[in-house]
């Protein structure tokens, strides 16, 4: 029950996120947005023409009633129809989302659990050669564009230059190993890149929580490492760790994706929303825009609740 | 009512039923909030040139009471005057002006020196924002202060981080000196530092008192060095004075309970003292969260029914009208 | 500490000259920084005219190799690989200085006011605003604020400003929440300095190396940020960039034509990785933890 | 040292601790050598930076490392070397031969497990108990510390406890598998003066019904004068007198000493006008004087302590070792 009030009380706290995202999306895309009126007129309009477009697309209201009808739409979640598809937006999501995440989660699990491994045996080797080795991996993966760890492994696993072993692009996921073969090469460059960041920050976080002084009490009674890494450092990482992975969340849905979507071709959410940013298709970008503030606000919920689980000072009130 | 045995005209700081509560707040769109009574209510008179020791342990409201002092943290009620004028409800320039008749000395000689600023400028940023004297007026005095608090003039143009503990602390007393100030609040100004450095600038606070005749509000949770600073002492506990005497009143004969075990729980350095200790039972209680009636009565010993349930005033002992205790047991 | 002051000369040791000293013994600092200041002479050159001056004349033979006279070789339509990266080095520097000084200042700016009045509704405001701004996808904010701009070539360096300043501020914020609770600004309540004074001389000047590391960064993650919205027709739009000879080379890789690629991205990798290791050596130097 | 014959319990031999910093290396411990033998209460006292705390470390292996190490010396704990041991030795003797608190109760326990958790982990570890006899007997030391319903704190996280509470806790775990020697840095240092009162005759009564010895590493005289027989003072890094507690208060031999003792303002005195200070400041430990360390503050130095260290010898006719070449009579 005090979980559930929890929740909605969190939910509530959301909003004013959720209208500021609204009001963002409202001015740039749809009030600053292309205007749609020649699109719909056809040769040498008249102005009574041109005025009744206008009413009709409410270009000539007040930018408050503009906003209000918008934030109407956003609240039933009518999105309506793509304009260059004319399909339902909410069907459009429901098709592309399931892509979105079959490429996404892949390289986002393994970039984290890596990410952690291998900050845990930097941090415990610290300032020893294979703490210097993984650093300047992880410098290095930094360093790299993700375009061109994109290309480059490319070249290397579906190229006749390379390998030549996997699809060059598209999608399919008609059988599992199809699936293995054509979200290799996209997650292995997601990995390579992410791994640079997290590592650096799992391995700043370990060391800040290794020079604790219950870690040194843990050693003055005698806790072997190991233990000692799992009940004293990993445990107490957590809420780092947890922010940084569920923040992630709503970035690796939607704009993560976008990149690798357009550069495959991939059918997910991030190649249906390039397109419409390239098009201009207002439906869908409107969508798109509240979906991400949406999972701002359940990630920022679902952080809360991990916070609570991964240690007991915090507590749900 | 006043432990001071001087007349009333030489009051220089008079505190009258001073209260600081902090709101607590429960977080976003949350209106309930609770108060943390920090000060709760703490009226005293401060003389010229006399040293009022306030001991207590942490979380006792000690160091909110300095600041409310000083309008650091604004009062949520009560009054402070200084010459008789009350500090609230100055205008900001009002405030300001009789900002140079008040300082503050603080506890952690590392926080209480911004670390990019010379010694010089430190020091000489009262006399600026106050515009005192010349440039050159300014640049002498910087240089006397130094001399002053035992600093030799080639520390002006050098770093905090380049002092021990013990010169840092002489740098912070000589800034606050700078305004020629008539009052200052010495907050654990020596908790910080090893003994024999201690000693040192108690020595220093010692003398600059009987030379400059300056009052100090000395906060210390050491009731040896309040004893060897003070003229007089109060005992605070969970925002409420609750003894107030000269110094050697309260040590030779400590009246209320608390002040009892306190003054026993000392750890004495002579191995030949052996006298028997009056242990407390239990913790301090959170402020937020404080017990009804004496807020004592959990931990004492001589705790009666109406201790749990009233709340004793301060009032003069029985026997002494300068010793002021707030206890229904106490003679 | 303790007895120093009194064996060093009249003139103190401050905390940037400590720093400097610290960072001038960091070998790999000093290479890193002796990278950055070559790529920066490359872009000086360029601006100066100096050289890469015919990096848009079509001079040769499409996708010749490299050679004497083409040192990168040439693209499809016979342009000079070399000329173009180094003008791209110069897009690269433009980028990456508007970028970093822009977020770094308004972070600073919105960052300490919102620390200084943490607690009241100027700071949940700031939050507020910070909040919605990372909420909406990076990609989009760009295409939505260049379509605002009606197809301005600043479009994308405005709208790495809007949100790059956000990580600056929220750090710059939680250290002046930490910094107006220490003793030395209460001194300075105490004294009488103004608020605005203590905001701008005492609290602000103690997170400039914050602000240091925070600009390098936010250069190298303009960089980076360039070539991903070029390759997706929302970056660059005049002139010639990384990101635009990478989004070119996409279609020569798969027919075997590499120069395109290896020079923008090599180069790239050169400048990013030494800013990425001046910056931690940076760090290092400033570190209030390690100087003392 | 101490009366009798048998052999101490723990014997330390010109323990030298250094540091690497990145202005050089620093020998925060310079040849300390001290015993104590079963039962006995031992304190090492001194100011910030002596190696006090360091010197407490090194017993279990504690010392960070890197920047630190044990560059010399032997710690001998009923005859065999803890100096020269490996980790996986040293885990054996942590906690169950030797126990360790330290002096900030707030953080020294692990926040996100239960109390009980955290005692159970060390009985089980070291006294090979099932949980279930470990459960019972983490409740039955609970008690034995002074906490109130223990069967219910036990299942407490740190944070719910107060910081008194917390060094209960912790005296708790290092008394719990009955260990030969208590190192105590500081143990009361973070706490109020009331609460200090009653932690400090816990420790002193435990240790007596325990029968362990204990080396008390504070810088309070008080403490020390109230706790310990026989003391060790410490500066900068080396060992500048080693008494008995009523010689070491009555008769003072080191100047060093002296003027501790003299600057200590008590509560017992009239308000005093001036109080006796030692001059200066202790110097860096990066740049030692080549001699005695304390020459500079030193009201009788002459020449020879300038040139060379004086080393810590034994007093003729009694028990009170000094290093110094003009000790007080």
């Amino acid at each position: 029950m005090e979980v559930l009030q929890y929740i909605v009380r969190k939910l509530i706290a959301g909003i004013p996120l959720v209208l500021g995202v609204t009001l963002i999306s409202f001015v740039l895309i749809v009030y600053f947005g292309p205007d749609k009126t020649y699109e719909l007129l056809g040769k040498n309009p008249t102005a009574e023409e041109i005025a009744e477009i206008r009413s009709q697309l409410g270009y000539d209201q007040p930018f408050t009633t503009r906003y209000l009808d918008y934030l109407r739409e956003v609240i039933r979640l009518e999105f309506g129809n793509s304009e260059s598809t004319d399909e339902k937006v909410s069907s459009i999501l429901a098709r592309t989302i399931p892509t979105s995440l079959a490429l996404a989660i892949p390289g986002f699990i393994l970039g984290n659990l890596l990410g952690v491994m291998l900050a845990l045996v930097a941090a415990y080797f610290r300032g020893y050669w294979i703490d210097k080795f993984i650093m300047g991996f992880a410098a290095v993966g930094m360093s790299i564009s993700f375009l061109i760890a994109i290309i480059g492994f490319q070249i290397l696993l579906s190229s006749s230059d390379g390998l030549d072993l996997l699809p060059v692009r598209g999608w399919d996921t008609s059988t599992p190993l199809q699936y293995i073969r054509y979200v290799t090469v996209p997650t292995l460059a997601t990995v390579f890149v992410a791994l640079g960041y997290n590592t650096r920050f799992y391995r700043a976080v370990i060391v800040e929580e290794m020079t604790r002084d219950h870690v040194r009490t843990a050693r003055a009674f005698g806790v072997p490492p190991a233990q000692l890494f799992y009940r004293n450092i990993l445990k107490n990482s957590m809420i780092p760790i947890v922010t940084r992975i569920m923040f992630s969340i709503p970035v690796i849905v939607i704009s993560g994706s976008l990149l690798l979507e357009s550069y495959f071709g991939i059918p997910g959410v991030g190649k249906v929303t390039y397109d419409a940013i390239v098009t201009g298709d207002q439906p869908i970008l409107k969508a798109v825009v509240v979906l991400t503030a949406v999972l701002f606000v359940v990630a920022q919920l679902l952080a809360d609740i991990c916070y609570r689980i991964v240690d007991p000072r915090v507590s749900l009130k | 009512m006043n432990p001071t045995p001087e007349s009333s005209d030489s009051v220089l700081l008079q505190v009258r039923d001073l209260k600081k509560y902090f709101p607590v707040r429960g977080g976003w769109f949350r209106g309930v909030q609770q108060q943390l009574k920090a000060v709760d209510g703490i009226s005293f008179a401060l003389h010229s040139g006399r040293t009022l020791g306030l001991v207590g342990e942490s979380g006792c409201g000690k160091s909110t009471l300095g600041r409310a002092l000083l309008n650091l943290h604004p009062p949520t009620a009560g009054d402070v005057l200084l010459d008789g004028l009350p500090l609230a409800g100055l205008s900001r320039q009002a405030l300001f002006a009789r900002r140079r008749d008040m300082q503050i000395i603080f506890q952690d000689p590392f926080a209480s020196l911004s670390p990019r600023r010379t010694v010089a400028q430190i020091v000489r940023e009262p006399l600026d924002v106050h515009r005192l004297g010349t440039q050159r007026e300014r640049r002498r005095r910087v240089e006397e202060l130094l001399g002053v608090v035992g600093l030799r003039s080639n520390a002006l143009n050098r770093y905090p981080h380049e002092f021990s503990g013990g010169q840092r602390q002489r740098i912070g007393i000589a800034r606050a000196l700078a305004l020629k100030p008539r009052f200052i609040v010495a907050d654990e100004p020596v908790s910080a530092l090893d003994v024999s450095v201690q000693s040192q600038v108690l020595n220093l606070i010692g003398k600059l008192q009987a030379e400059l005749g300056i009052a100090f509000l000395f906060i210390s949770h050491d009731l040896a060095v309040i004893r060897h600073i003070s003229d007089e002492v109060a005992v605070m506990y969970l925002g409420k004075f609750v003894e107030h005497a000269p110094a050697e009143k309260i040590f030779a004969a400590p009246k209320h309970p608390y002040t009892k075990a306190l003054l026993s729980s000392i750890p004495v350095p002579d191995p030949a003292n052996k006298s028997p200790r009056m242990v407390l039972e239990g913790d301090v209680p959170s402020p937020m969260n404080p017990p009804a009636g004496c807020p004592f009565h959990p931990r004492c010993p001589i705790a009666t029914e109406r201790c749990r349930i009233e709340v004793p005033a301060l009032r003069e002992s029985q026997t002494d009208s300068e010793h002021v205790v707030g206890c229904y047991l106490a003679t | 500490m303790s007895a120093r002051a009194d064996t060093v000369g009249a003139h103190g040791d401050s905390l940037w000259s400590k720093a400097f000293r610290k960072f001038r013994h960091d070998r790999v600092g000093m290479w890193s920084l002796a990278v950055v200041l070559a790529y920066a002479i490359v872009a000086l050159g360029v601006v100066l005219g100096v050289w890469a001056t015919d990096w848009a004349e079509v001079s040769g033979p499409k996708w010749s190799p490299a050679s004497v006279e083409y040192w990168f070789g040439t693209n499809i339509i016979g342009q000079d690989i070399f000329a173009r990266s180094l003008y791209s080095t110069r897009t690269a520097f433009e980028v990456g200085l508007l970028v970093a000084l822009g977020a770094t200042a308004l972070g600073a700016l919105l960052g300490a006011i919102a620390g200084f009045f943490s607690g009241t509704w100027i700071d949940e405001l700031i939050i507020w605003v910070m909040g919605v701004l990372d909420s909406v996808p990076f990609i989009l904010l760009v295409a939505a604020i260049a379509y605002t701009l009606q197809g301005s070539p600043w479009a994308m360096h405005i709208a790495m400003i809007s949100t790059f300043w956000i990580g600056t501020a929220r750090l710059i914020r939680g250290e002046v929440i930490k910094l107006k609770s220490l003793e030395y600004v209460e001194a300075a309540q105490a004294i009488g300095v103004n608020r605005l004074m203590i905001i701008f001389r005492h609290i602000l000047p103690n997170t400039f190396h914050i602000l240091l590391v925070q600009a390098t960064l936010s250069f190298v993650a303009a960089i980076k940020s360039e070539v991903i919205l070029s390759f997706l027709g929302l970056g660059v739009k005049d002139g010639m960039s990384w990101g635009l000879m990478i989004s070119e080379s996409t279609f020569e890789v798969l027919a075997g034509f590499f120069n395109n690629f290896l020079a923008a991205s090599v180069l790239m990798f050169g400048l990013v990785m030494a800013f990425n290791m001046f910056s931690d050596a940076l760090q290092d130097a400033l570190d209030p933890r390690t100087v003392k | 040292m101490a009366a009798g014959t048998n052999k101490p319990l723990l014997s330390v031999r010109d323990l030298v601790v250094e540091f690497e910093t990145d202005q050089g290396v620093l020998r925060a411990v310079d040849g300390v050598s001290f015993d104590i033998h079963a039962g006995e209460t031992l304190g090492l006292v001194g100011e910030s930076g002596c190696g006090k705390t360091v010197t407490g470390l090194s017993i279990l292996g504690l010392v960070p490392s890197p920047p630190g190490r044990i560059v010399s010396g032997r710690i001998l704990l009923e005859g065999s070397d803890l100096a020269g041991m490996d980790e996986v030795g040293l885990r054996k003797i942590r906690g169950s031969k030797v126990s360790m608190i330290f002096q900030e109760p707030m953080t020294a326990l692990n926040p996100v497990f239960r109390i009980g958790n955290q005692m159970r982990d060390v009985l089980q570890r070291h006294q090979g108990l099932t949980r279930l006899q470990a459960h019972s007997a983490a409740i039955e030391i609970l008690a034995k510390v002074g906490i109130p319903e223990p069967a219910v704190r036990v299942e407490d996280y740190p944070h719910q406890l107060s910081g008194g509470m917390r060094q209960r806790v912790m005296i708790a775990m290092a008394l719990s598998c009955g260990p030969k020697l208590l190192v105590a840095d500081e143990p009361t240092t973070a706490l109020d003066v009331t609460t200090q009162a009653q932690v400090l005759e816990q420790i002193v009564r435990l240790q007596q019904e325990f029968g362990m010895a204990m080396l008390l590493v504070t810088h309070d005289l008080g403490v020390v004068a109230e706790t310990c027989r026989h003391a060790v003072v410490m500066y900068c890094g080396r060992i500048v007198e080693s008494s008995s507690i009523d010689e070491l208060f009555a008769r003072p031999r080191h100047p060093y000493t002296t003027g501790l003792l003299a600057s200590i303002p008590r509560a017992t005195e009239e308000r005093g006008d001036e109080l006796p200070v030692i001059p200066g400041m202790v110097p860096d430990l990066l740049h030692l004087p080549r001699g005695c360390a304390f020459a500079d503050r030193c009201p009788k130095a002459h020449e020879r302590c300038r040139q060379s260290v004086p080393h810590l010898d034994l007093l003729q006719s009694t028990r009170t070792s000094v290093a110094c070449y003009e000790p007080n009579a």
